[in-house]
């Protein structure tokens, strides 16, 4: 086992045993916890693979910024002693139907596609590329998504601001 | 009791919020407990619960003899220790139709200025502190200390003097008394000066202060807020001016009155004072008059049956003193009007709608002393 | 326009009062000369209170052992929290008549507010105040001390 | 061996090559590790230590006092007794506190702050990690302390706590965009997030002089930014003292507590290694291009001297700030950030954007 897979393996685990204790917590902060770790070794493995603006950015937005927010929202709204209460035994067995379902499409869609071991080094992507691809608007440009993806949020701005300010009156 | 203790709990409404600042907590300088509904960060309404401190003293004065009453005085408010023994010493010469000498009253005036001048540079301290500069605390008592010396050198004692007694002062000034006022006024005047550069200039002490806490001079009046809490607010309340005792009559100064009625205009107010307590002793220090430093008074002091009452102005407000004999040597019944408690009363008012933040800084700016609420 | 101009000169005003205020405590940060703090154990030994420093009430002694208290008790009077008990005696004099002198003269320090009243209205002159400032000890009952020396005795003439 | 003041590389591969001679890759790799997971920790505790001790004796002298002064010469040995007290309190059990989330709060605190100076070079070849996103890897690893606040307010069971937790949170997202901005008008003049290429590019000159005017204005806001993201100076509203009491961290004591307080100081300590490495050239001498003899005087200097040095004076400023100023309100804080830093940065990058492409920087 080479370190790298070794490291691989751990932050699988972590993944799958955070994601695990995410659902079934039963206390909501915790489980706010523990979707941070979840996203924290996620970037671990983009860092693994070495696409570390991705990890960066996986880190800022999601565990820096996501989570913190959650946590915010939830620290407004929560008290201490609050516990989620445990949803009726059909909406379990519905929750579990879905989730096994999902698990199964995954784990086909794995089996069936065919992994081409390849033996070059690992792309150094700079980040030059990356922010020329962002605004370009050439073959390989994305600066139409990129700004309907900033219009999307403009709008959904601007839908919070109306939704806080009606609250206040 | 029982309904104040029930009051809150029961008031409790959606998205209330209550904590207790105090009994122990660094902001309210003491053992004074303000029960604070927040919502958010905005402060709904206050109770201050009092009485931590409590000790008695209008009942203990009860079995004292009049000269035995003044180190009572000492412990109200004992930033001001000395203008409260003057008070009762002023009481006991009006009872008695005593006349000090002069002198006396040169001593007493200059004294009390001292010690106006110390408890604001407390005051400016605390304030610097409690508003998150820390550093102003150390200037402010640095200061301070100098003064303290001037009386440890006079009367013995650094902060409790008891250096009036009916009729004069325990002793007479000390020779290098005015050399070491004069040293302080000169040094006082230059430091003073980095007070205003630190803070009084500071754009977030600017920002912190002004439009906080508003008190309208209607409010002050109604609320009984004197001292220089009150004259933030536009109200005349000097009783240095309006009922002059001792030299305050005869010296030049001026009534510091400023309208924005904010904490910002209350924090001008008392950097002004010391402006004009030290132009107060500067006009008595070199002219003390030569002569005795008591009156002759009997050795058992009994005050004619009848009620008595005289009012002086401390730092922080007027201080009434009433007292009720019955011809003993002990006062019947003996009441003090003290100003940080009517001034604590305001406090509920005036820090509605306001920041935790700035509730700190009104509480300040009112210059709260703990046992001078609950004596 | 106007409130164009106004968000930079707040700025400009506020960047200027900040630097005064840094310049004050920058100031000091470099003259350490003028740092007021007392080393007070290491300056105990040239350390001078003032004269009139109220630090005990003492009984005045001579250098015979001679005091001047009568024990009058008017200092015990006088007191406001009780922190004095004058213990007289009667002891016969030369010329045959008993007199009131001082058996022990009795001071509580921990009731003691230091307000002068003993030492004021003393009619001969007999307490004064003294020096010592450190009065921390392990045990209340040691601040209870007895004035009078043992073994002292009243000036003549005094009584 | 050939270990060299001036750079560290050759020691570096020295060690590689030996510890690589007598072990398979895969525990070398886990030795070199190690080795930099001690002088880590190492570096973390004294810096740490000294800190505290600096910024008493700090703010002695600015309030005319003389600080710590018992324990040791100068009382140099004071944190130590601190720490030493600090480790041998009790850990106070909080009724009806959340104790996982209670006792791991101070953790992602420490380890945030603790990964974010694995990317900071000390000296040349003096740097554990050199990524070629280095910046942004700093940005996005110290915005994850701000989830141990959070979780230390809320799970302490304390309405202080939570209130300084509260504002800690809506104080520490909004400075971050600041502090992201302030160091992308500097990406703009080097064009590259690679800490060891920042370094290098100002050998002729730091980027404070580089960029001039909005370099400096850049410096400035990362400055009030970074503060206000440390929790410190007159941005301590999340415990401000006379307030909350200690805000977020009321009800935690002894070793606990002493975490809180060293991610504190290692936080400022990160933040000014940041502003030195970005600004005044991290290790790099102070050269003026054309006076070759005042060049080679200042490389006599080793170049971690110039790093602690450049980092000890920014401390000392922050230090300054904090023990000047009182405190700010907390709308005021974000006032200041959205009104005022923030347009401020964005027209700063613009203007920094301007002055690279007409080759106005030195």
């Amino acid at each position: 086992m080479t370190n790298n897979q070794f490291m691989f393996l751990l932050f699988s685990a972590v993944i799958v045993i955070f994601s695990l204790l995410t659902v079934t917590s039963r206390r909501i902060l915790r489980a706010a916890t523990f979707l941070l770790f979840v996203l924290f070794s996620t970037s671990g493995l983009y860092f693994l693979l070495r696409f570390n603006f991705l990890a960066a950015i996986q880190l800022t937005l999601y565990a820096g910024g996501i989570v913190v927010l959650i946590i915010f929202s939830i620290l407004l709204t929560s008290q201490i002693n609050d516990k989620l209460s445990i949803p009726p035994l059909t909406k379990r067995i519905y929750a579990a139907i879905a989730a096994v379902a999902g698990a199964i499409l995954c784990i086909l869609t794995i089996l069936q596609t065919e992994f081409v071991q390849k033996t070059f080094d690992p792309a150094r992507v700079h980040i030059r590329t990356i922010g020329e691809g962002m605004l370009s608007t050439g073959k390989y440009g994305y600066a139409l998504p990129f700004e309907v993806i900033s219009v999307l949020l403009l709008a959904a701005m601007i839908g919070s601001i109306i939704l806080a300010k009606k609250r206040k009156d | 009791m029982k309904e104040i203790i029930n009051l809150p709990v029961s008031n409790i409404e959606e998205e209330e919020y209550h904590i207790n600042m105090g009994p122990q907590h660094p902001s309210t300088h003491g053992v004074l407990r303000l029960l604070v509904s927040l919502q958010g960060e905005m402060v709904r309404s206050l109770k201050p619960h009092c009485g931590y401190i409590h000790r008695g003293i209008e009942k203990m004065c009860e079995k004292d003899t009049y000269p035995q009453v003044i180190h009572l005085t000492d412990r109200i408010d004992y930033l001001s220790a000395h203008i409260n023994n003057h008070a009762v010493c002023l009481l006991v010469e009006k009872a008695l139709e005593v006349d000090v000498p002069e002198r006396v009253r040169y001593i007493r005036t200059i004294m009390d200025e001292l010690a106006r001048i110390q408890s604001h540079q407390l005051w400016w301290s605390s304030f610097g502190m409690d508003l998150g500069g820390l550093t102003c605390f150390f200037y402010g008592l640095r200061d301070r200390e100098m003064i303290l010396d001037i009386w440890e050198e006079t009367t013995g004692s650094r902060f409790l003097q008891s250096y009036n007694c009916p009729g004069g002062v325990m002793q007479d000034i000390h020779p290098n008394f005015q050399k070491k006022v004069h040293a302080f006024l000169k040094t006082f005047k230059k430091k003073i000066k980095d007070y205003d550069r630190i803070l009084s200039g500071n754009v977030i002490f600017e920002n912190r202060s002004q439009g906080v806490g508003i008190l309208s001079k209607e409010d002050a009046i109604s609320y009984g807020v004197t001292g220089p809490s009150g004259r933030g607010s536009g109200w005349s309340c000097d009783v240095r001016k309006t009922e002059p005792y001792s030299m305050y009559g005869k010296v030049q100064f001026n009534e510091v009155l400023r309208y924005e009625c904010d904490t910002y205009s209350r924090y001008m107010v008392r950097m002004q004072e010391m402006h004009e307590s030290m132009n107060i002793i500067e006009q008595l220090i070199d002219n003390i008059p030569e002569g005795e430093h008591s009156a002759k008074m009997k050795a058992v002091i009994k005050l004619p049956a009848g009620e008595y009452f005289q009012r002086v102005e401390s730092a922080r407000g007027e201080l009434g003193l009433f007292v009720v004999s019955d011809g003993n040597k002990t006062p019947y019944r003996m009441k003090f009007r003290t100003p940080s408690f009517s001034n604590l009363s305001v406090l509920d008012h005036i820090s509605r709608g306001m920041k935790i933040a700035d509730l700190v800084a009104i509480g300040a700016s009112l210059d709260l002393v703990i046992p001078d609420i609950d004596r | 326009m106007n409130s164009f101009f106004k968000y930079f000169s707040d700025i400009f005003h506020g960047v200027k009062s900040l630097l005064i205020g840094m310049s004050v405590t920058g100031r000091y940060f470099f003259s350490p000369g003028q740092i007021v703090t007392q080393q007070y154990p290491e300056n105990r030994k040239n350390l001078q209170m003032f004269e009139r420093f109220k630090g005990e009430v003492i009984m005045l002694h001579d250098g015979n052992n001679q005091h001047r208290c009568n024990g009058c008790g008017i200092c015990e009077n006088n007191c406001p929290n009780g922190s004095i008990e004058v213990i007289p005696a009667k002891i016969t004099g030369e010329d045959g008549k008993s007199k009131r002198v001082i058996d022990k003269h009795i001071y509580h320090l921990g009731m003691c507010t230091f307000c002068g009243l003993c030492v004021k209205n003393c009619p001969s002159n007999a307490l004064g105040f003294g020096q010592e400032f450190e009065h921390a000890v392990f045990d209340r009952s040691k601040l209870t001390k007895v004035l009078n020396q043992p073994g002292s005795s009243i000036i003549k003439g005094v009584e | 061996m050939t270990f060299n003041i001036y750079d560290f590389t050759s020691f570096n591969r020295w060690i590689d090559e030996g510890l690589n001679s007598f072990m398979s890759p895969t525990w070398a790799l886990i030795t070199e590790m190690a080795i930099i997971g001690i002088v880590f920790l190492l570096f973390y505790a004294v810096v740490g230590l000294f800190l505290v001790y600096a910024e008493r004796k700090v703010c002695a002298f600015m309030q005319n006092r003389v600080g710590p002064n018992r324990v040791g010469p100068y009382g140099i040995f004071q944190t130590i007794a601190d720490f030493i007290k600090l480790l041998m309190k009790e850990l106070v059990y909080i009724k009806d506190s959340d104790k996982l989330l209670f006792n791991l709060a101070p953790f992602i605190v420490i380890i945030a702050s603790f990964m974010a100076l694995s990317a900071v070079p000390f000296a040349k070849g003096l740097h554990a990690i050199d990524f070629d996103i280095g910046i942004l890897y700093v940005i996005a690893v110290s915005s994850l302390g701000v989830v141990g606040i959070l979780l230390a307010g809320w799970s302490s069971n304390n309405k202080y706590s939570l209130i300084g937790a509260m504002r800690s949170g809506a104080q520490i997202v909004s400075y971050e965009l600041s502090v992201g901005l302030s160091l992308l008008t500097i990406i703009v003049l080097a064009g590259t997030m690679q800490f060891s290429e920042i370094v290098e590019m100002q050998r002729n000159g730091w980027f404070i002089f580089k960029g001039h005017i909005p370099a400096i204005i850049a410096f400035i806001v990362f400055l009030v930014a970074s503060t206000a993201e440390t929790n410190r100076g007159p941005f301590d509203l999340a415990e401000a003292e006379s307030e909350l009491t200690a805000g977020f961290h009321t009800e935690y004591s002894g070793i606990k507590f002493a975490f809180f307080f060293l991610a504190e100081y290692m936080n400022m300590f990160l933040v000014a290694s940041i502003a030195a490495t970005v600004f005044w050239g991290g290790w790099m001498p102070f050269h003026v291009s054309g006076w070759a003899g005042f060049n080679t005087i200042m490389d006599y200097i080793p170049p971690f001297i110039w790093y602690i040095g450049k980092t000890a004076f920014i401390i000392w400023l922050m230090m300054l700030f904090k023990w000047t100023f009182p405190r700010l309100r907390i709308d005021q804080l974000l006032t200041l950030e959205w009104k005022y830093l923030l347009p401020i940065n964005l027209v700063n990058i613009l203007f920094m954007a301007f002055l690279v492409l007409m080759h106005w920087h030195f």
